[in-house]
């Protein structure tokens, strides 16, 4: 089956994100299919490479990053959010005047209707938030 | 058809698990996860209300989240089951939906 | 099966105190070019999305609401508001918004957009869902 | 000595004002605040719990977040009185303490 | 006026679901540094922070429950825990973790810190502070 | 008086950052001090440069970068909570081996020291948060 998967809160401070890629990890371990997972509200904040949690703590951006590449699950960043809370590519900081970007290998920004779409792609969508 | 419904708040903080109890059909399953699993719970003051609807539908707490906060499964209510993320996705793909109640 | 798949956008909480009602009526408005069959649920807090009378000057926050006021632009014509969480929070339908769409089946009439239901009447609303996205 | 508190989410989702107004002394204050400005409204499920401490605990809303949200100042509670950004900071600085009920 | 002041921490979440109750025990422990008058107020779904048994692994987050026995060590020795907010969750003390200090006054004696407090009491607490950190 | 802000919730997500800088705003023009606000948890994400909201919402980062400099306000992010949400300064990123920081002006990092530093210090604190 095809599992849509939506992160709505951002990483350490919900469990959400936790959650979700234990699910997932699930998922596909019971064979199903996740195409994509859509990271929206806080859930943009997963997608830092600036995060530097302590030594002996998960690396929730990091464990996003290996599974997605393991399996060729399409990380989703939501545009609008992600601005708002200053989550940017290099194309998104050109265009906006930025000095840096910020975002983590293995995610990529893109606009509200590729969470439409995997609503409508997947037979099954689940989300995880506050 | 039928509907699987998650929910991830601790019932003596937030109405959720409330909300969604009152808007189940008979013959969906109720997952408890996060810091919903506190409402799988025997002995406090909201059980009654969560085993009122216990059998009419199914109720469910995600076990990796109790053992975290120390509930054993001798804790719970009658009539609530564990399971693991493994019994998770197959909740979800043997409902026709899942309704999160964030 | 059909190419057209029934989404309901559940919407529980308060407007401001968070950025969910506002982000969620981002998705709605992106989500309408999608041509899917589209509803809108507003319960528990809610319902308080909707009411008249929003002025936001004072908290220097955008006011969102008159942005419900042209959902039927997008051809988003059907939210529920489910009554017992109305009358829990002493509102009444006189309090919200007053929302129109004009349907193209009717000679382009005009019709209300709100639909107050009973508890019992949402809980069959979302059970026949296909994708269900929560705020 | 008294002490302001703050209550900033709404009561008909979250238990933060129940839990205040059970832990506030007579002659407190409670400033309802954000979501929380729910809390004053008259005619409610929930207006007989605050009504019952009004008095005993001078309860407030802030303004600006009660204009945001479409109510009027005729919509509260009796014994709920509004106030600006300025009458919170003078709520804290006439209390001897601040305690916010996150 | 005395340079030492009364802190209360209060501790009002469950544990894992949201950060705070972790964050809350990284500020009591840095603030134990300074030499001021400290206790911690477990109170509604705070007094879950402090359950027997918690094993995270399967979640896969670190387990700071063993924390809270170290605060002795900081001399952080005065931990409220309301007695109805234990009561309404179906717990009593021996559902807590044994949290002990040991009293320089008094021989160095272990002591329980874990205090179970009425809610009266904990009012009364709580009204007595200096500063009130809510988390 | 002095009075000491803790802002415990992100930008936008949140009003908690908002109503903090109305209070401020107003104890600044009742006479009072503001000698410094604490960023822990999420609020952290405040001091993000990267933050582009719709050119019709307020921005939440300048506003309180303005006020810090027009009134000498003092606004530490908690270097604990940074690390793990990835809000870094130059040297913080230097010294985790990250290529870019994204601390914004008028913010500097710091401990959880001068959270309670600023409850000594101070006559009132105001905590503002979830």
């Amino acid at each position: 089956m095809k599992i849509g998967v939506v992160v709505s809160e951002g990483p350490y401070t919900h469990e959400a994100a936790d959650t979700a890629y234990n699910f997932v990890r699930a998922a596909l371990a019971a064979g199903h299919e996740v195409p994509r997972v859509f990271f929206y509200h806080d859930g943009v904040n997963v997608a830092t490479r600036l995060s530097v949690p302590p030594q002996d703590e998960r690396h929730i951006q990091n464990n996003w990053t290996a599974l997605a590449k393991e399996h060729s699950i399409d990380l989703v960043v939501c545009i609008a959010a992600a601005q708002r809370r200053g989550i940017l590519d290099k194309n998104e900081a050109e265009r906006q005047g930025k000095d840096t970007d910020n975002i983590a290998e293995g995610f990529r920004i893109s606009g509200l209707g590729q969470l439409i779409e995997m609503g409508i792609q997947t037979d099954r969508l689940v989300m995880f938030g506050d | 058809m039928s509907t699987l419904h998650t929910v991830n708040k601790s019932p003596f903080t937030n109405r959720s698990l409330e909300s969604c109890l009152n808007h189940c059909k008979d013959g969906d399953a109720v997952l408890m996860i996060e810091d919903g699993v506190y409402g799988g719970l025997a002995g406090t003051a909201l059980a009654e209300m969560v085993a009122a609807r216990a059998g009419a539908v199914k109720l469910y707490v995600l076990a990796p989240d109790a053992h975290a906060r120390g509930l054993g499964e001798d804790r719970l209510l009658d009539g609530v089951s564990p399971v693991g993320y493994d019994g998770f996705v197959d909740l979800v793909t043997t409902h026709d939906r899942t309704q999160a109640w964030l | 099966m059909s190419d057209v798949k029934k989404f309901l956008y559940v919407n529980r909480k308060a407007p401001y105190g968070t950025i969910y009602a506002l982000e969620s009526l981002e998705v709605v408005l992106i989500g309408a070019a999608f041509d899917q069959d589209v509803s809108l649920a507003f319960l528990d807090d809610g319902v308080f999305q909707l009411t008249r009378g929003q002025e936001t000057d004072e908290i220097g926050v955008k006011n969102f609401s008159p942005t419900f006021r042209a959902l039927g632009d997008y051809d988003v014509t059907k939210l529920y508001v489910e009554r017992e969480s109305l009358e829990e929070r002493g509102l009444t339908e006189d309090d919200l918004q007053e929302i129109t769409y004009e349907d193209e089946d009717d000679d382009w009439a005009e019709k209300p957009s709100i639909r107050v239901v009973s508890r019992a009447e949402m809980t069959d609303i979302m059970a026949q869902q296909d994708v269900i996205l929560s705020f």
